[in-house]
C-alpha cells in the first residue's frame, strides 16, 4: 500500500481533526467542570441535546447560526439544570450526570417523534449545516494548505477554544477563583468567594462547549439529527480530560491522540484483520499511552 | 451506621413514591383509565408471581454489579470496568460451558470460575496499571471496556458463533451447564442466592476482616494507610481483583442464569446499573440488596405500564432519569429533622456533597 | 464614635449539627486598637468563636455587635466588607496555587479582563517587605514549609483591608525569631489603630504581646480581665481548671547502646526543604534525642529515610546495628518503630473512621485483634476504651468517627496508638503542636515514661520549650546538616540555640 | 360488525433504527390504515436489555391479541420457548426463522427475506456503472460495503453484493468496512470518507443509522452511495436536494408490505403458520429502487442486465449465495477474494 507515503499521511490531518473536534469541544467542557470541583459526567447528554436542538433550530429559523446558538444556549441550560441538582437539591454529582443522560437519550428521541413522527431520525427537517472555512492564502500553499485550510469552522472553533480556555483558567481573576473553588472550596470561601456561584458558572460554560461539540455531530459531521447520535463521545472526552491533567493543552493532546488512534482504526478498516479488532485500537491505544505517561512521570519524579 | 443509612433509605423510598406519582399522574390522566395506570405502575409488579420474579431476577446482576463497585469505591478506586467484566465474564463462561469437555454437573461451578477469572482482567488490568504506574484506573477502565466489547464480538464471531442461528450468537448453553430455577413460574434461579450472599459476605469483607479493613483505610486515607507501611499498591490490586471476580462471576450467572445464548452485541449495561446501585447503597453492601430490588421494582413497574397502556418507553426513561436524582437529593433526604424522626434517636448529620473523594492527599 | 465597643459578643451560644455545646452563653467584649488574647484549653470553643466571627459558623443564639450595633455576619465576604480578617491555621491555603495566587485571590488586580500579574506579584512583594515576612511570590504553596505557609496564611490576612485582625494560633510553627518578628509586627499594627483578636496556647506569648485576656473553658466564659490585672498563674488556673503546667528538665542522660545509627546519610529530594547531607547520628535506648531547627532544614526528609518511606541516595541506616536499606515502613514498625507524625489528620489517622479503626489500626494483624482473616471487634474495641481512658482523650465514645474530637484530644489517641506498640524507636514530629498545656504536659509524661523504658525517642519540635524541658541531647539542623550538637542542661536556653538554627553559627 | 382484531408488534430493541424496526412499525400503520376500525394496533418497544424480551412476550401472549408479530433472528429463540404455551395466539416473526424441527411451533408463521438477491442487484449495479464508465475511472476503481457489524444479517447483504458484481466484472474489487455500531452517523461518515479516498467509486451501506454517514460523506467527495432497506434518495430529497443527488438508488427490503400481506392473509385465514416462508425478488419483496436517480444515471443496457438477473434469480438460474450459511473461514475468503 503507497499511502504510508508523506502526502498519504498529511491526507489523514483532517481526518484526525474531523474526529478530533466533537471530542475535544466536549473535553474542554468538561475540563472547566472538573477544575470547578464539579466533573460534568452528563457530557454525553448534554452533546446528544445540542446536536438535537442545533437541528431543530436551524430547521426553524433556517440559520445555521442560530441553530449553533441553540445548541449552545441549551447546553448551559443542561449546565444549569445539572448545577440545580447538585447545589439546591444536593443530589449526588455524578449521579446526577448519568441522570442527565438517561432523560436526554429518552427526552430528544420523544421530542423527535413529536415533531417529525419518526424517532430514528430528523430527516424530514430541513436543518442548516455549518461551513467549512477556505483560509485564502494559506489554502493554495502545497502542504500547510491540507493541514491549516478547509476545515469545518467548528474545527477552528475548538483548537482556537484551547488557549482561551488556557488563558481563562490561568490568567483571569474568575479563571483562578474557578480553580480555588475547585481544589478546596474551603479555602475559596475564606477567601470571599461565591463558591456556589463559580460552580454554577461553571457548569454553564462546561455545557455550552459540550453543546457546541454536539451541534458539530449533526450540523458539522452529518445535516441530521439521529438517535444517539453522540454515541459514547462524551465519555471518550471525560477520558481526554482525564488524560490531559487538568490543562487546556494537555486535554488537547490527549483528544488528538484519542482522534488520531480512532482514525487509525478507520483507515485500517477492510486490510483482512477481524473488523472486531481493529475496533478495540481506538480504546487500547491510549491505555498504552496513559500508561506510557504515567511511567515517565514516575521516572521523573524518581529521578529527581 | 447502618442505621442512619437505612433511614435515609426509608425517606428515599417514600420520596421517590411521590415523585413517581407526579412523573406519572400527567401521563395517566390522559389514559382512559388512570387509576389503573396507577395501579398497574405500583401495585402490578406484586399482583403476577411472575412479574415479582422479574424484579428479583433484574435485581441479581444489580446486587452483584452494585457489590463490585462498592468494593473497589471503598478502597478508593473508581474503577468503571464492572461493565466490561461483567461482559466478558458471561463471554467466558459461555465459551468453557461450550468448548471445554466437561461432565454436566461440573459445568457451571467451572464455566463460573473460568468466567469470573478472565471477565475480571478487565477491573484488574487498570488496578494493575495504577498500583504500578500510577495511571488513572478511570481513564483505563472506561476505554478497556470497549476493547472487552470488541475482543468478545471477536471471539464469539470466530470461535462460538452458532451458523444455523441466523444472528450473531453462541450456540446453545446445554441444559446441564444452567442454573437451577428456584420458584415455579418465575425465572428466580440460583444466582440471586448468591448474589445475596455476596452482599452478606461483602459485609463481613468490609467491616469484619483484615483486609477490608486495609482497603478502607486506604480509600479513606491513603497517607495513614502509609504512616502504617500497609501494603497500599497490593490493597488497591486485590480490591479491583476481588471487585472483578465479582462482576465477572455475575455475568456468568446471568447468562447461566436468564439466557440460552450468549447473544449480547454490545456492553449490556448492568455495569453502569452497578454504579447506580452501590451509589444509592452509599457503598454499604448489606444495603446494596434493597436499593437492587428498589431500581428493579421500578423498572418492572415501568415496563408494564409501556406493555399494557399506550405510555412510550421513552417516558418511563425519564422517570427513572428523575428517581435517580431524587435518590441522591440530599437536600431533603439528609434534613437531620427526618433522619431523627426515622431513626427514633440522634442522628449525625454528616454534610457531604459532590463527589467522595479521599479525605487526605486528594487524587 | 461613643464608647461602644468595637465588637462585642452578647449571649452566644453555639451547638454543632452532632450536638456538642462548643460556646454557651458566651458574652464580652473588644476594645478598638488593642491586642486582646483568647486562650483556653482544646475545644474549649475558641475557634468556634472566632468562626462565628468571620462568618464561616452561625450563632444557635446571641449576637455578634460592631460597633454597638448588631451585624448578621452570614459568609467570610460579609465580614470582609466589615473589614474583618482572619489567619486560620490550617487549609485556607489553596495548595496548586502560587503565594502570590493565594494572596490576591478574591480581590485580583485587574488589567482589562486579565489579572495584572506584575501588579499582583509587586502587591505580595511590598507586602512581604512591609511586615518583613519573607516568602517567595512564585512558589507553588503545596511546595512550601508549614512555617512559610503560615507567613502567606498571615500575609493574605494583612492584604485585605482590614480593622480587626484575628490570629488562631499563629506562632505555632514559628521559630523564636520569627515569631518575634511577627510581634513586632503585630504593635505596628496595632499602633496603626488594628484590632486584633489573638489565640494562643502560650502564656508567655500572651503576656509579650496583648493588653486583654478572655479564657474559654468548655465553652464557657472563665475569666475576662486586662493583663496587667491578672497573673500568669491565675490565667493558667483559669485555663485548666487546675494547677500550672509541670516543669520537665531532663539532660545528659545518654544511656544504653545506640538503637538506631545514621552514617552519612544523605538525601537528593526534589524539594530543597527536604534534602540531606552527611547526617551522623546516633540515638541511644533510653534518651531522648531532640532535633531543633526551622521548619524545612531537613526534618521531613529525615523522618522519611528514618521511617522507611524513601531509601536514602547515600549512606547508611542502621537499626540495632543491622542496616535497614530496602526495608519499608511496615517492616520497620516490626522492628519497634513508631511514629507520631507532625500532621494528625493527614497522616495520623482517618477522620471518617472511627477511634477503634483510628486505634488499632496497624496492629490489627496481631493475635489480639485478629483471628484468621477476621478482626475481632470486641477486642478493639476493649483496647480502645482503655486508651481513651488511659490518654484522656474526651470523646463522645469509642465508635465517633475522629472527625468530632477537638485536634488536643485526636492527638491523644493518635500517640496512644503509637506509644501502645511498646516501641523500641519512635519518632515524635511536633507532638503538641496546637495542643493546650495539660494534653502537653500529659503527653510529655509519657515521652519521658518511654524513654525511661529504654526506647530511643528523636523528637522533633518547632517548641523550644518543649525542646529543651525533654530532651537529653540535642542537634540542630540547618539545610539538611546537623551544624550543632549539644548536651542539655541548666545553661541551655532558647537564646544559645536561636544562632544555629538561623545557621549563623556552627558549634558542631 | 365483529369485534376489531387485535395486532400487536414486539420491537426487541427501540425503534428509529432505520431498519427492521422501523420498518416493521410502518407495516403495522399500513395495516392500521388498510383496515381502520377493524384492527386494533399497537407497537411495544421491549427496549435493548435482552432478559426483559421473554416477559414481554409472556405478558403479551396472555393478554388477548390475535396476532403478535415480531422480527429479527434476536428473537427467535425466545418465540420458540413461548408461542407453544399459547396455542391459542398467533405469531408471525419478519426475517427470521424459528426452529421448527422442535414440532410444536405449529403458531407461528416465520418470513425470511433474501436480502442477497435484492444486493445481487445492487452489485450489478455499482460494477456495471463503473465497467461502462458512467461513473469515470478518476472517480475511483473499486466499490464499497459499509456494514454495521460483521454479523450474519449484515453478510448475507454483502455476499449477494461481491456476487452481483463479480458477474459483472470478476475482478472487482471491493472495500469492506464495519463500523460496530449501528448509531454512529458520524462514524460511517468517517469509514465512507475513508473508503472513497482509497479509491472507492460507490459504496453500498448497510448499517443503520451510522450508514446514513455514508450518504453525507458521499456528497461532500461527490462520489455515488447506495442506500438500504428504505428508499434513502427519497428520504432526503426534499430536505437535501445536493444529498440526495448522490445516492444512485437502494436495495429496498419491504418488511413493511411483507407484514400488510401476513395480515391479509391471516384476515383471509390463509396464513401458512408453522412454517418459514423465504421471500425475495420473486415475491418482489426486495429489489432495487429505480426510479429517481437510477433512472438517469443507469445506461439501458445497465438496466437490461439488472432486469436479466432478476428473472435469473426468480426462474432459479442464478443461485445468490446466502451469508447466513457461510461460516466464518468462507465468509473470510470471499471477502479476501475482492480485498483491493
Ligand atoms: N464543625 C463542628 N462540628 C461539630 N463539633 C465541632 C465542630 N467544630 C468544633 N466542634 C466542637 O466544638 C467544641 C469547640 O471547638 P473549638 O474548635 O471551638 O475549640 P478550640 O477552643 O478552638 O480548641 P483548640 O484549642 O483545639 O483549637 C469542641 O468540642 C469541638 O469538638
Ligand atoms: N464536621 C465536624 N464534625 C465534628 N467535629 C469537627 C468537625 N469539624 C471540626 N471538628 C472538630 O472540632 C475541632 C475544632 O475544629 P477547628 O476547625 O477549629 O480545628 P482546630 O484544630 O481547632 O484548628 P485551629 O485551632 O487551628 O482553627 C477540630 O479539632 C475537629 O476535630
Ligand atoms: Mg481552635
Ligand atoms: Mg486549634
Amino acid at each position: 500500500m503507497s499511502d504510508i507515503d508523506f502526502v498519504g499521511l498529511l491526507s489523514f490531518v483532517p481526518a484526525i481533526l474531523r474526529v478530533t473536534t466533537p471530542i475535544l469541544l466536549a473535553a474542554l467542557g468538561v475540563l472547566i467542570s472538573d477544575r470547578a470541583g464539579v466533573l460534568n459526567i452528563g457530557v454525553e447528554g448534554m452533546m446528544l441535546s445540542g446536536a438535537f436542538v442545533g437541528v431543530v433550530a436551524s430547521a426553524a429559523t433556517g440559520s445555521a447560526a442560530a441553530g449553533l446558538i441553540g445548541a449552545i444556549i441549551v447546553g448551559g441550560l443542561l449546565g444549569a439544570v445539572l448545577a440545580g441538582a447538585v447545589h439546591i437539591l444536593k443530589a449526588d454529582l455524578i449521579l446526577s450526570g448519568i441522570a442527565l443522560n438517561i432523560a436526554a437519550a429518552a427526552g430528544t428521541t420523544l421530542l423527535l417523534f413529536l415533531m417529525t413522527g419518526d424517532k430514528g431520525m430528523s430527516g424530514s427537517l430541513a436543518s442548516q449545516v455549518l461551513p467549512k472555512v477556505t483560509i485564502p492564502v494559506i489554502a493554495d500553499i502545497p502542504l500547510l494548505g491540507t493541514l491549516l485550510s478547509g476545515h469545518h469552522i467548528l474545527t477552528y472553533v475548538a483548537f482556537l477554544a484551547v488557549p482561551g480556555v488556557g488563558i481563562f483558567l490561568t490568567r483571569t481573576p474568575l479563571g483562578l477563583r474557578l480553580r480555588a473553588v475547585g481544589e478546596s472550596p474551603e479555602s475559596a470561601a475564606i477567601a470571599g468567594i461565591n463558591v456556589v456561584r463559580v460552580q454554577v458558572m461553571a457548569l454553564i460554560v462546561s455545557g455550552a462547549f459540550v453543546g457546541t461539540g454536539g451541534a458539530f455531530l449533526s450540523m458539522g459531521y452529518v445535516s441530521w439529527f439521529s438517535q444517539d447520535m453522540s454515541a459514547g463521545r462524551g465519555f471518550i472526552a471525560l477520558a481526554a480530560e482525564v488524560m490531559g491533567h487538568g490543562s487546556a493543552s494537555g486535554t488537547m493532546f490527549a483528544s488528538l491522540l484519542l482522534g488520531a488512534a480512532e482514525a487509525i482504526a478507520v483507515a485500517l478498516q477492510g486490510r483482512g484483520l477481524p473488523s472486531e479488532l481493529m475496533q478495540t485500537v481506538p480504546y487500547i491505544v491510549p491505555v498504552i499511552a496513559l500508561v506510557v505517561y504515567a511511567r515517565r512521570r514516575q521516572r521523573l519524579l524518581a529521578r529527581a | 451506621m447502618i442505621r442512619s443509612a437505612l433511614a435515609s433509605f426509608v425517606i428515599t423510598a417514600v420520596l421517590l413514591v411521590v415523585v413517581v406519582g407526579i412523573v406519572l399522574v400527567p401521563i395517566a390522566m390522559q389514559m382512559p383509565d388512570p387509576l389503573a395506570v396507577l395501579d398497574m405502575f405500583v401495585l402490578g409488579p406484586f399482583r403476577n408471581p411472575r412479574h415479582t420474579g422479574n424484579i428479583i431476577e433484574m435485581a441479581t446482576p444489580g446486587m452483584m454489579c452494585g457489590l463490585a463497585v462498592a468494593i473497589m469505591l471503598r478502597a478508593g478506586m473508581f474503577n468503571l470496568g464492572v461493565e466490561g467484566a461483567f461482559f466478558l465474564g458471561g463471554l467466558a463462561t459461555v465459551a468453557t460451558v461450550l468448548l471445554v469437555p466437561l461432565p454436566g454437573w461440573a459445568m457451571a461451578p467451572v464455566g463460573l470460575a473460568v468466567g469470573a477469572v478472565v471477565g475480571s482482567s478487565v477491573c484488574a488490568v487498570p488496578g494493575l496499571l495504577r498500583a504500578r504506574y500510577d495511571a488513572s484506573e478511570l481513564v483505563s477502565s472506561l476505554m478497556l471496556n470497549f476493547a472487552a466489547l470488541f475482543i468478545g464480538l471477536f471471539i464469539v464471531n470466530y470461535f462460538l458463533r452458532d451458523p444455523t442461528a441466523g444472528a450473531m450468537v453462541s450456540y446453545k448453553i446445554p441444559n446441564d451447564a444452567r442454573l437451577p430455577r428456584l420458584v415455579a413460574g418465575t425465572r428466580i434461579h440460583l444466582g440471586t442466592i448468591i448474589a445475596v450472599a455476596g452482599c452478606l459476605l461483602g459485609t463481613v469483607y468490609l467491616f469484619m476482616t483484615r483486609a477490608g479493613f486495609e482497603s478502607r483505610i486506604v480509600g479513606l486515607n491513603p497517607a495513614f494507610a502509609a504512616h502504617l507501611g500497609l501494603p497500599i499498591r497490593w490493597i488497591l490490586l486485590r480490591s479491583q481483583l476481588i471487585g472483578g471476580l465479582i462482576a465477572a462471576g455475575a455475568g456468568g450467572i446471568e447468562m447461566l442464569g436468564l439466557y440460552q445464548r450468549f447473544s449480547w452485541q454490545g456492553l449490556p449495561g448492568n455495569g453502569w446499573t452497578g454504579v447506580v446501585v452501590a451509589i444509592l447503597a452509599r457503598d454499604n453492601p448489606i444495603l446494596l440488596i434493597p436499593a437492587a430490588l428498589f431500581l428493579s421494582y421500578l423498572q418492572v413497574g415501568g415496563d408494564l405500564i409501556s406493555r399494557n397502556f399506550d405510555v412510550p418507553s421513552e417516558a418511563v426513561g425519564l422517570i427513572q432519569a428523575l428517581v435517580l436524582l431524587v435518590v441522591t437529593s440530599s437536600a431533603i433526604m439528609r434534613n437531620p429533622r427526618l433522619l431523627r424522626f426515622i431513626t427514633g434517636r440522634k442522628a449525625a448529620a454528616n454534610k457531604t456533597s459532590g463527589p467522595k473523594v479521599a479525605e487526605g492527599s486528594a487524587a | 464614635m461613643t464608647n461602644a465597643p468595637l465588637v462585642a459578643f452578647a449571649g452566644i451560644s453555639k451547638t454543632y449539627g452532632n450536638g456538642t455545646l462548643a460556646l454557651d452563653d458566651v458574652s464580652f467584649s473588644i476594645a478598638g486598637g488593642v491586642i486582646h488574647a483568647i486562650c483556653g484549653e482544646n475545644g474549649a470553643g475558641k475557634s468556634t468563636l472566632m468562626k462565628i466571627l468571620f462568618g464561616l459558623e452561625q450563632p444557635s443564639s446571641g449576637a455578634v455587635l460592631l460597633d454597638g450595633k448588631a451585624v448578621a455576619i452570614t459568609s467570610p465576604r460579609v465580614a470582609a466588607g466589615q473589614g474583618i480578617g482572619m489567619v486560620h491555621q490550617h487549609f485556607s491555603l489553596v495548595p496548586s496555587l502560587s503565594v502570590t495566587e493565594n494572596i490576591v485571590l478574591g480581590q485580583e488586580p485587574r488589567r482589562g479582563a486579565f489579572i495584572d500579574r506584575a501588579a499582583a506579584r509587586q502587591r505580595v512583594v511590598d507586602l512581604a517587605q512591609r511586615y518583613n515576612l519573607l516568602v517567595d511570590p512564585d512558589a507553588v504553596v503545596r511546595t512550601l514549609s508549614v512555617a512559610a505557609q503560615q507567613k502567606v496564611e498571615i500575609l493574605k490576612a494583612l492584604s485585605r483591608d482590614v480593622r480587626v485582625l484575628i490570629l488562631d494560633e499563629p506562632t505555632a510553627v514559628l521559630t523564636p525569631p520569627e515569631t518575634d518578628e511577627l510581634f513586632e509586627r503585630l504593635r505596628d499594627l496595632r499602633a496603626a489603630g488594628l484590632t486584633i483578636l489573638f489565640i494562643s496556647h502560650k502564656l508567655r506569648e500572651v503576656r509579650a504581646l496583648a493588653s486583654h485576656v478572655t479564657v474559654l473553658r468548655a465553652g464557657r466564659l472563665v475569666g475576662d480581665a486586662p493583663l496587667d490585672a491578672i497573673e500568669d498563674d491565675a490565667i493558667a488556673r483559669l485555663v485548666m481548671g487546675q494547677a500550672e503546667r509541670p516543669k520537665l528538665k531532663r539532660g545528659g542522660r545518654v544511656s544504653g547502646a545506640a538503637t538506631v545509627t545514621l552514617a552519612d546519610v544523605s538525601l537528593a529530594a526534589r524539594d530543597a526543604a527536604d534534602r540531606l547531607h552527611d547526617l551522623d547520628l546516633a540515638i541511644h535506648a533510653g534518651e531522648i534525642l531532640g532535633v531543633a531547627g526551622v521548619d524545612g532544614s531537613g526534618q521531613r526528609g529525615l523522618v522519611s529515610v528514618l521511617t522507611g518511606r524513601i531509601q536514602p541516595s547515600a549512606g547508611a541506616i542502621a537499626y540495632d546495628g543491622h542496616s535497614i536499606a530496602g526495608l519499608g515502613t511496615a517492616a520497620l514498625r516490626q522492628r519497634g518503630l513508631a511514629h507520631l507524625p507532625a500532621d494528625r489528620f493527614h497522616d495520623g489517622g482517618s477522620k471518617r473512621m472511627s477511634l477503634v479503626e483510628n486505634a488499632i489500626a496497624g496492629a490489627h494483624r496481631l493475635a489480639a485483634f485478629s483471628s484468621g482473616p477476621f478482626l475481632k471487634r470486641r477486642a478493639m474495641e476493649a483496647r480502645t476504651v482503655q486508651m481513651i481512658e488511659r490518654y484522656n482523650v474526651r470523646a463522645p465514645g469509642p465508635k465517633a468517627p475522629l472527625a468530632a474530637l477537638s485536634g488536643g484530644n485526636a492527638q491523644k489517641l493518635i500517640a496512644a496508638r503509637e506509644f501502645a506498640t511498646e516501641p523500641r524507636f519512635l519518632i515524635a514530629d511536633q507532638p503538641t503542636r496546637g495542643i493546650d498545656v495539660a494534653a502537653a504536659a500529659f503527653l510529655h509524661e509519657r515521652l519521658s515514661e518511654l524513654a525511661e523504658k529504654g526506647c530511643a525517642v528523636l523528637l522533633i519540635t518547632a517548641d523550644l520549650d518543649e525542646l529543651l524541658a525533654l530532651s537529653d541531647r540535642i542537634v540542630v539542623l540547618y539545610a539538611g546538616r546537623i551544624v550543632a550538637r549539644m548536651e542539655n542542661g541548666p545553661d541551655l536556653t532558647p537564646e544559645r540555640l536561636g544562632p544555629s538554627m538561623l545557621g549563623l553559627e556552627s558549634a558542631a | 360488525a365483529d369485534k376489531p382484531k387485535k395486532v400487536i408488534f414486539l420491537v426487541n430493541g427501540t425503534l428509529g433504527d432505520k431498519s427492521y424496526f422501523d420498518l416493521g412499525a410502518a407495516g403495522i400503520q399500513a395495516i392500521k390504515a388498510k383496515y381502520g376500525d377493524a384492527v386494533e394496533t399497537k407497537i411495544l418497544e421491549m427496549g435493548n436489555d435482552q432478559t426483559k424480551w421473554q416477559p414481554a412476550f409472556e405478558d403479551v401472549s396472555e393478554q388477548d391479541w390475535d396476532l403478535i408479530f415480531a422480527c429479527t433472528y434476536e428473537i427467535s429463540d425466545i418465540i420458540a420457548e413461548v408461542a407453544p404455551n399459547h396455542p391459542d395466539k398467533t405469531y408471525a416473526v419478519i426475517d427470521a426463522v424459528v426452529p421448527y424441527s422442535q414440532g410444536n411451533l405449529g403458531n407461528v408463521y416465520a418470513v425470511s427475506f433474501k436480502q442477497n438477491e435484492g444486493s445481487y442487484l445492487a452489485g450489478i449495479l455499482a460494477a456495471g456503472l463503473l465497467k461502462d464508465g458512467t461513473i469515470p475511472a478518476d472517480q475511483g476503481t473499486s466499490i464499497g460495503f459499509l456494514g454495521g457489524m460483521d454479523i450474519p444479517g449484515i453478510n448475507d447483504f454483502l455476499a449477494g453484493y461481491i456476487e452481483g458484481a463479480q458477474s459483472v466484472n470478476p475482478d472487482i474489487k471491493v472495500a469492506i468496512s464495519y463500523a460496530g455500531t449501528f448509531d454512529d452517523a458520524a462514524k460511517g461518515k468517517e469509514l465512507a470518507l475513508a473508503q472513497y479516498r482509497s479509491g472507492t467509486a460507490i459504496g453500498f451501506n448497510v448499517a443503520g443509522q451510522t450508514g446514513l454517514g455514508q450518504l453525507a460523506a458521499a456528497k461532500e467527495v461527490g462520489k455515488w452511495a447506495l442506500g438500504v432497506n428504505s428508499d434513502q434518495e427519497a428520504i432526503f430529497r426534499d430536505t437535501d436536494p445536493a444529498m440526495a443527488d448522490w445516492v444512485a438508488s437502494s436495495m429496498v427490503k419491504k418488511v413493511d408490505v411483507s407484514m400488510l400481506r401476513a395480515y391479509d392473509l391471516y384476515v383471509e385465514g390463509k396464513l401458512p403458520v408453522g412454517q418459514v416462508e423465504a421471500i425475495g425478488l420473486a415475491e418482489d419483496s426486495v429489489g432495487l429502487v429505480e426510479t429517481g436517480n437510477m433512472a438517469k444515471l443507469a445506461s439501458p443496457e445497465l438496466k437490461q442486465k439488472i432486469a436479466a438477473a432478476k428473472a435469473g434469480i426468480i426462474d432459479g438460474s442464478i443461485k445468490v449465495t446466502s451469508g447466513f450459511n457461510l461460516d466464518t473461514d468462507k465468509l473470510n475468503a470471499l471477502r479476501d477474494s475482492v480485498r483491493p
